[in-house]
């Protein structure tokens, strides 16, 4: 976060001190080394193809959006990078490890994290927990120690806090820290869920329609987290966006499918002129 | 090595030696395993139509059966008294529906659940007062006299209570497959808001499928109340229903019908040749240990749809 | 000036605060700021570290003495510690309204000649890129937030860390030079320029001194009685002389504990944690809250309104009593502390306010109806009169002696005359210098070297002095009658319906007002009722609602009536406004106060057709949106007319 | 009302993640505490320790064992009787064998033995779910009272196969047998269930706890979050057995002095089901509430007609009361799902609200 902060060590307060948020990756080779590689990829259904020799990469440090209609692959393509599916065909290279399958943990041990379409936050918890659920893969402390709440448990349990809270100022959500999110309203549903995702200090963050059912507002608000995700820790974004305006004002890269196909790829200029593009999905179904 | 003779060799030998012995042991455990499969299947028709895992079924078939037997000792006639209890379970499902069911409409599956074992209480309480707590006869006629096909030994009311069920499954699958009801019932299984969109009350969807579950009880009740009295362990056998739910998957009907005869074989045979090696009674848990055995394998069940599950 | 300083301290801030770092050093909390979740403190120390590095780093950068220092944001204690900073130096902090437009900011920058900014975020740093090319003397921008500023490449955009980390190497290579600057400081510098918002015409920039500032905190802490441990919450705004005074002077001069709120979202939140123990708000909050407490028990259960209207009632009965000089009697006694216990101390206990020894109000008039409201719950509410320009005191009610419609006697160090007109002319220790580069504005405004305070009012029989409006503002009726519109406009704002009013009759045969429902109100109002309704618009123009609001303008009549100064001036025709007045529109300050002329002149349509005998008018007005951009709405409004009384 | 909140602010993450962060909450609940150890055993009768205080006991220590499981962790479970015979039985086995172990230390062995079989029973959980695994877990119910009933080792071979507790002293106090006084087995019964409370609520209000919650709203979204569905799973299995096993030694322990497999039926496990829903699940809270609720429920039942004069064959009467019972408890899941830690938790929302709806 504030990067300043990190330098002025001194102050005596033990309890002030600034998230560790901000240990900047390297930007140096944005958009040039693939983070991932998805070779030939093909899923199906019993009968039903998702998926049809899909190959791509997702470069270092680049925003990437996946677009196309209804039923195109989309989401399907975002379950098989953290390992929800797995595809018949192809294989994954992510860090330079290639493989085939892989358990969702796994994936998100690795450094994958992601949002869903139909948000899927936990329905019983406050924003706060469900944030700090997002942390749950760093904490170490074993459950005799949580349970007496001893020592390092404790010390665990707000050092992590600690790093949330970072995220609950950068996302703008104190007011509703301690609301059940069941409660929240949609757009602020979502920015919790960002948060959620967020807190894993994902090297790899999917977001599957981060704006769907925003008002313009709204909208803005999620264009700049996500820009600002992307730009202050680095963060490597794949996402799948309905609204055009927002995946041409904030995607370095578009990929296009249709019927489990890749149409096209490119700059969101280039996709824009697209023939194939315009013909196959905006012509059809954006305005 | 004794023992594992023991498990493993000894008792496909005494089947080998006595095939008729054992072949009595299947046709038995196949005639138990027909009555498991009629409480199953009045879990199963409920649990399909509204999603409420009925643990007040075994009540249902006690209650069935009390009340059936309580007319009957008024001195009432048979089909007089058959008539009237029908009446009483579909008034019951009226109750269950405005009291229960109702004002926990979209409540999570659990606590409806923990309803149904309110209901449980509630309908065995009540029975008892009502018809006393005594082990009562009920004799509907249905003849019950040994006799010997091939060298194998069976009972007719065994037959009977076998043929009965195979007459219960035929009709309800003609009621499904068949009537505007039924099929209304199919539609509110596969999807509540669309089986509404087409125009069909929930609530009345509900007080059928009870009441139907309430008439599989009364001839589960029959059938188990001529064979060993009317009495409160006729609620019990809800227990023995579960495992075959398991087995045959929550929602299917041949699944009910399958797992309620492997069930019943499966525990007979055990029972029989392996059961002295640890004691015995082991009829209680084999069920169980064998649906979860099972379900390792296929966790929807025999007859379930797979799950694909979707983010 | 000097005179009664404590321990030989000069009466400068840097020097007052140095005093308290000694004495109160680590064990006293001077700022406080709810910050990743928990409350996070400065001690006196910890604050002195970082101010010192601070103005260090700042002197590095090239700030001299009698250099400006804007400051820009919500009000955090980085941006209160960078005043102290700059005054260490020998300079001045010029606090700015966050919510300033460009053009605003620019104004004042240019002519403040600004040379270095503080301020909070991404969204300040681009307002001041946006006027730098426009301000060549603005030098350097510290921002404290580094958010989305990575990839700005701007030189002169420094983050306060970096500022410190600079002032850590300078005072390395200076010793003793910030003490040798802070030397320097003398009780006639320049502690402060507040641009008063301005009713009229461009903000000008008021001068106030170190001495000024002091002897008047010094003063009011002495008077009130206020403990050292005194909290306060530094919630309004910091371009505001009130917060500047309520979160920083007294601080420094009391030696008190400021709190700054999470967000602007948190505040209320904020307050119920903290619990300050002294409260000041413009009469605005004091409405706001009272229409927040209003809506919320029209949405309580049957008993619980049914208890809060009895026992409010009772409140009000008494507070009448008391403000006639008359006791209680034992049953209402009796009753009101059970009202104490059940419904005002819980009430007040939500509202943050239980632990309020002192709350104050000023700024503006305080409708009387509002102010006994708060008296009568039991809140200790005084109400003063007060201006910018005389730093800032001049009259504070005696703690046994408050009324709603008077602001006490005058402080006792000043000397208050009135000019022909019914004026308040004032001459003391702490009126300011001059305006800011306004030789002609200064010049106007004193008058026999007494300042011309542009407040209307007299002295009462018990030495209390009454405001009526600003001076300009009262005016007379066709027939001779004295027409003061706040007078009106406050009884109209107590009705939670009513967000702003404007009255009109200058020079007509009778009084007439302009209305701003309060949407929140009224929307849950209606929504009460199932009325549905599009905009604003649509619900201002709702019969029932002009039926409501002519129900709320019967019961000012009547209470008008019942004055003798006031009740020729009964509201004789209303309209309810198709837009809300908004400071991005210039109707109103941001301060909230209504700029009457530019009202009238943009309105004129509306005033016209109340003195014709028209039921409706057609009208339209330009509304501004926050990203700047505007548009027309074109509306209907039907004018009713209200019968007068007597 | 009672709530005057205002200044009660935190400058430290741990006061702000106390579990009574309120001060007017840690007063109430101390007050509670210090009235339960101080002044309880010196004015309760011997009736009202062993017919109330010492079952209430037993059943919270159950009930907050299956609420960590099925309140949350989501994993509905009917095996709690099979659980708590585990403790009871192993309890038993071990004082008898190694009388010198201090008893207290026993019965956490006893519940570390029941944790493992809670393991190996939750292994179904990695596949089956909902109902599956509750019906699952009736396996374990009826295969473990089976065994204990059929496996003389484990009862000593004792003629009568009943467990008796025999007399165990620790720092010279009879604890249990038939020798130890009700004050003893009570004020040791409320220090278990103190200590193993607060060690539930730091479970559930870290890591731990969240993940259990993370499974129970949304188990896709909690793996894809990096939470290994088997293990955490699992761990709640364990560790609601263990609360479940140390209920079930106090049980024969603590209380009832013998026991067998009868004692610990299916009808336990349904009753502490059922001091979990109408408690509240996944309320720590709800589970005293729970356990006092369906401890007393009974009680009043039995005893409230004979008060008002009414006198009835002991068979109807324990009719009556399974009818009133079963439809309380339907009323109840009507009125409020949620449990009476819900009920609770809306009052207290209130009085902090308090005159204000919100």
């Amino acid at each position: 976060m504030p990067s300043w902060a990190n330098g002025s060590g001194r102050l005596p307060e033990p309890e002030f001190i600034f998230l560790p948020l901000g240990g900047l990756r390297p930007m140096s080779q944005n958009g040039k080394t693939p983070l991932l590689q998805a070779e030939n990829i093909s899923l199906s259904f019993g009968g039903l193809n998702a998926l049809i020799g899909i190959s791509f990469e997702i470069h270092s440090g680049e925003i990437l959006a996946i677009i196309g209609p209804n039923g195109a692959g989309k989401s399907s393509m975002l379950n098989v990078i953290n390992g929800f599916y797995h595809p018949q065909v192809g294989t994954i290279t992510y860090k330079g490890v290639t493989r085939h399958r892989m358990r969702p943990h796994e994936a998100a041990a690795k450094g994958i994290a992601r949002t869903f379409q139909n948000i899927a936050l936990f329905k019983g918890m406050s924003t706060l927990d469900n944030i700090m659920t997002g942390r749950n893969l760093k904490m170490r402390v074993n459950f005799l120690l949580q349970a007496l709440h001893w020592g390092p448990a404790r010390k665990e349990e707000i050092e992590h806090r600690k790093f949330v809270e970072g995220i609950i100022d950068f996302l703008e959500i104190q007011a509703i820290r301690g609301v059940p999110v069941g409660r929240l309203p949609y757009g602020l549903q979502k920015r919790v869920e960002l948060g959620r995702a967020l807190a894993s200090e994902p090297d790899l963050l999917l977001l599957d329609e981060p704006m769907a059912g925003m008002n313009n507002e709204e909208k803005e608000d999620m264009c700049r987290f996500i820009l600002d995700v992307n730009d202050e820790f680095g963060t490597t974004i794949a996402l799948i966006e309905h609204d055009m305006g927002v995946v041409m004002d904030i995607s370095h890269r578009v990929i296009v499918l249709d019927y489990g196909r890749k149409i096209a790829e490119g700059t969101p200029a280039e996709v824009r002129a697209n023939q194939v593009v315009i013909d196959a999905y905006l012509g059809v179904s954006h305005d | 090595m004794d023992l594992l003779y023991k498990i493993f060799i000894n008792p496909f030998v005494e089947m080998i030696d006595g095939p008729i012995f054992f072949a009595e042991v299947i046709i038995s455990g196949v005639l138990v395993g027909a009555m498991y499969s009629m409480v199953a299947l009045g879990f199963v028709l409920i649990f399909k139509a509204s999603g409420v895992f009925n643990f007040a079924q075994g009540a249902l078939v006690l209650f069935a059966a009390l009340t059936l037997v309580g007319l009957l000792e008024l001195g009432f006639n048979l089909w007089v008294a058959l008539v009237f209890t029908m009446g009483v379970m579909v008034l019951l499902a009226f109750l269950v529906e405005r009291f229960m069911l109702r004002p926990l409409v979209n409540q999570e599956p659990i606590i409806l659940f923990m309803a149904t074992i309110g209901l449980n209480f509630a309908l065995e309480g009540a029975g008892q007062i009502a018809w006393g707590s005594d082990v009562k006869k009920l004799d509907v006629g249905i003849p019950n006299q040994t006799f010997e096909i091939g060298g194998i030994l069976l009972n007719s009311f065994d037959l009977w209570a076998a043929a009965s069920g195979a007459i219960l499954v035929v009709v309800l699958a003609l009621f499904f497959h068949k009537t505007f009801i039924g099929r209304a019932l199919r539609a509110v299984a596969d999807d509540h808001q669309a089986a509404q969109s087409v125009g069909i009350p929930l609530k009345t969807i509900w007080v059928i499928v009870w009441s139907v579950a309430g008439l599989v009880a009364l001839v589960a009740g029959i059938m188990w109340g001529s064979k060993s009295g009317v009495q409160f362990s006729l609620s019990l056998i809800a227990l023995k229903a579960l495992p075959v739910l398991i087995l045959g998957g929550f929602t299917s009907v041949p699944g009910a019908i399958v797992g309620g005869l492997i069930i019943g074989v499966g525990e007979k045979v055990a029972e029989i040749y392996w059961g002295p090696l640890v004691g015995g009674a082991i009829e209680n848990w084999f069920a169980y240990i064998l649906a979860l055995a099972f379900l390792l394998f296929r966790p929807q069940g025999l007859f379930g749809e797979v799950i694909i599950e979707r983010v | 000036m000097s005179e009664g300083s404590p321990n030989g301290v000069h009466d400068t801030f840097p020097a007052r605060f140095v005093e308290n770092v000694k004495r109160l050093g680590k064990e006293k909390i001077f700022m406080r700021e709810k910050k990743f979740g928990i409350w996070q403190s400065y001690s006196w120390h910890d604050a002195n570290i970082r101010i010192s590095d601070f103005a260090l780093g700042l002197a590095a950068l090239g700030f001299k003495r009698g250099d400006r220092l804007g400051i820009v944001g919500d009000n955090r204690p980085e941006l209160y510690f960078g005043m102290l900073a700059a005054q260490m130096l020998g300079g001045v902090p010029v606090p700015l309204y966050q919510d300033s437009k460009e053009q605003e900011m620019e104004y004042i920058v240019e002519h403040a000649e600004t040379r270095f900014a503080l301020v909070e975020d991404q969204e300040q740093v681009d307002k001041m890129l946006g006027i730098k090319g426009k301000c060549p003397k603005l030098d350097t921008v510290i921002f404290k937030d580094a958010r989305g500023l990575r990839n700005y490449p701007e030189a002169f955009l420094k983050s306060i860390a970096s500022v410190e980390e600079l002032g850590r190497a300078f005072g390395k290579d200076h010793p003793g030079y910030l003490e040798a600057e802070m030397e320097k400081v003398q009780p006639e510098d320049t502690a402060v320029i507040c641009y008063t918002s301005g009713t009229t015409g461009s903000p000008k920039g008021v001068v106030l001194t170190h001495g000024q500032l002091i002897f008047s905190a010094r003063k009011i802490i002495d008077l009130e009685h206020m403990p050292p441990d005194t909290s306060t919450m530094a919630y309004l705004p910091m371009a505001w002389i009130g917060d500047f005074y309520y979160s920083f002077v007294t601080s420094i001069v009391g030696g008190f504990t400021v709190n700054c709120p999470e967000s602007a979202d948190t505040v209320l939140q904020d307050l119920r944690e903290i619990g300050p123990n002294v409260f000041f708000g413009p009469p605005r909050i004091w409405e706001n809250i009272l229409t927040s407490v209003m809506i919320r028990m029209q949405d309580a259960g049957w008993s619980k309104r049914k208890l809060f209207q009895y026992f409010t009632g009772l409140a009000t009965r008494i507070q009448k009593k008391r403000n006639q000089g008359k006791k209680p009697s034992m049953g209402e006694w009796i009753m009101s502390q059970l009202g104490h216990l059940l419904v005002f101390g819980p009430l007040l206990d939500n509202l943050g306010l239980s632990r309020v020894k002192s709350a104050y109000t000023g700024g503006d008039i305080i409708g009387p109806e509002v102010f006994d409201f708060f008296r009568s719950l039991g809140i200790n509410l005084k109400q003063f009169y007060a201006s910018t320009e005389a730093a800032i005191l001049i009259s504070m009610p005696e703690s046994h002696d408050i009324r709603g419609d008077t602001n006490g006697p005058t402080v006792p160090w000043m000397d208050v005359k009135f000019s022909k007109d019914g004026e308040i002319l004032i001459k003391g220790p702490t009126v300011f210098r001059e305006y800011l580069k306004n030789p002609d504005a200064t010049k106007e405004a004193f008058e026999d070297g007494y300042f011309k305070t542009g407040d209307a009012g007299i002295i009462d029989q018990d030495g209390h002095i009454r405001i009526f409006d600003r001076a300009k503002d009262v005016s007379h009726l066709q027939d001779g009658t004295m027409f003061a519109p706040k007078m009106i406009e406050n009884k109209l704002k107590f009705s939670q319906y009513i967000k702003e009013a404007v009255a009109v009759g200058q020079e007509k045969p009778y009084v007439s007002v302009m209305i701003n429902i309060d949407p929140l109100s009224v929307g849950n109002w209606s929504e009460h009722r199932n009325m549905a309704y599009s905009s604003y618009t649509d619900l201002s123009q709702k019969p029932e609602v002009l039926t409501l609001i002519e129900k709320e303008i019967r019961r000012v009549n009547e209470s008008l009536a019942g004055e003798e100064q006031l009740k020729g001036t009964q509201i004789r025709k209303f309209l309810i406004l198709h837009k809300e007045l908004d400071p991005d529109d210039e109707e109103i300050t941001r301060t909230r106060k209504v700029r009457r002329g530019f009202v009238s002149e943009k309105y004129k349509d509306l005033i016209s057709a109340f003195y014709t005998d028209a039921d409706h008018v057609n009208t339209e007005a330009k509304v501004t949106f926050a990203d700047g951009r505007t548009t027309t709405i074109r509306a209907d409004l039907k004018i009713i007319e209200v019968p007068i009384i007597g | 009302m009672i709530y005057r909140e205002t200044g009660q602010f935190k400058s430290s993450y741990v006061s702000d993640q106390a579990i009574f962060p309120l001060s007017q909450d840690r007063w109430m609940v101390f007050s509670v505490m210090g009235v339960a150890f101080f002044v309880v055993p010196f004015v309760a009768s011997e009736y009202w320790l062993q017919a109330v205080l010492i079952p209430f006991l037993v059943f919270s220590m159950a009930t907050i064992g299956l609420n960590l499981l099925t309140g949350y962790a989501g994993q509905v479970s009917l095996g709690t009787g099979a659980f708590m015979a585990v403790g009871a039985y192993i309890t038993y086995k071990i004082t008898t064998n190694i009388p010198d172990i201090p008893i207290l230390v026993v019965f956490l062995l006893a519940g570390l033995v029941a944790a493992g079989v809670g393991i190996i029973f939750g292994l179904p959980s990695l596949r089956i779910k909902g109902f599956y695994l509750a019906v699952a877990t009736l396996a374990a119910q009826f295969f473990i009272t089976w065994l204990f009933n059929k496996v003389g080792w484990f009862y000593n071979n004792n003629p009568s196969g009943t467990i008796i507790a025999p007399p165990r002293t620790m720092f010279g106090i009879m604890i249990t047998g038939p020798e130890a006084t009700a004050e003893t087995r009570y004020l040791v019964g409320l220090a278990f269930v103190t200590f193993f409370a607060l060690l539930a609520k730091n479970l559930v209000r870290g890591r731990i706890g969240r993940a259990w919650m993370a499974i129970r709203d949304m188990d896709i979204a909690a793996e894809l979050m990096g939470i290994r569905p088997l293990q955490t799973k699992l761990l709640a299995f364990a560790i609601s057995s263990f609360y479940c096993g140390l209920a079930g030694a106090m049980m024969v322990f603590l209380w009832l002095g013998s026991g067998e497999t009868e004692t610990f039926a299916l009808d336990v496990s349904f009753q502490v089901l059922f001091m979990v829903i109408i408690g509240g699940l996944g309320s720590i809270l709800g589970s005293f509430l729970g356990a006092a609720f369906i401890t007393i429920l009974p009680i009043l039942l039995t005893n409230a007609p004979p008060m008002v004069g009414i006198v009835m064959p002991i068979a109807l009467s324990k009719h009556l009361e399974e009818i009133i019972f079963g439809c309380l408890i339907i009323y109840f899941l009507v009125v409020e799902p949620n449990g009476l830690a819900r009920l609770w938790q809306i009052a207290k929302e209130k009085l902090r609200r308090w005159p204000f709806p919100y």
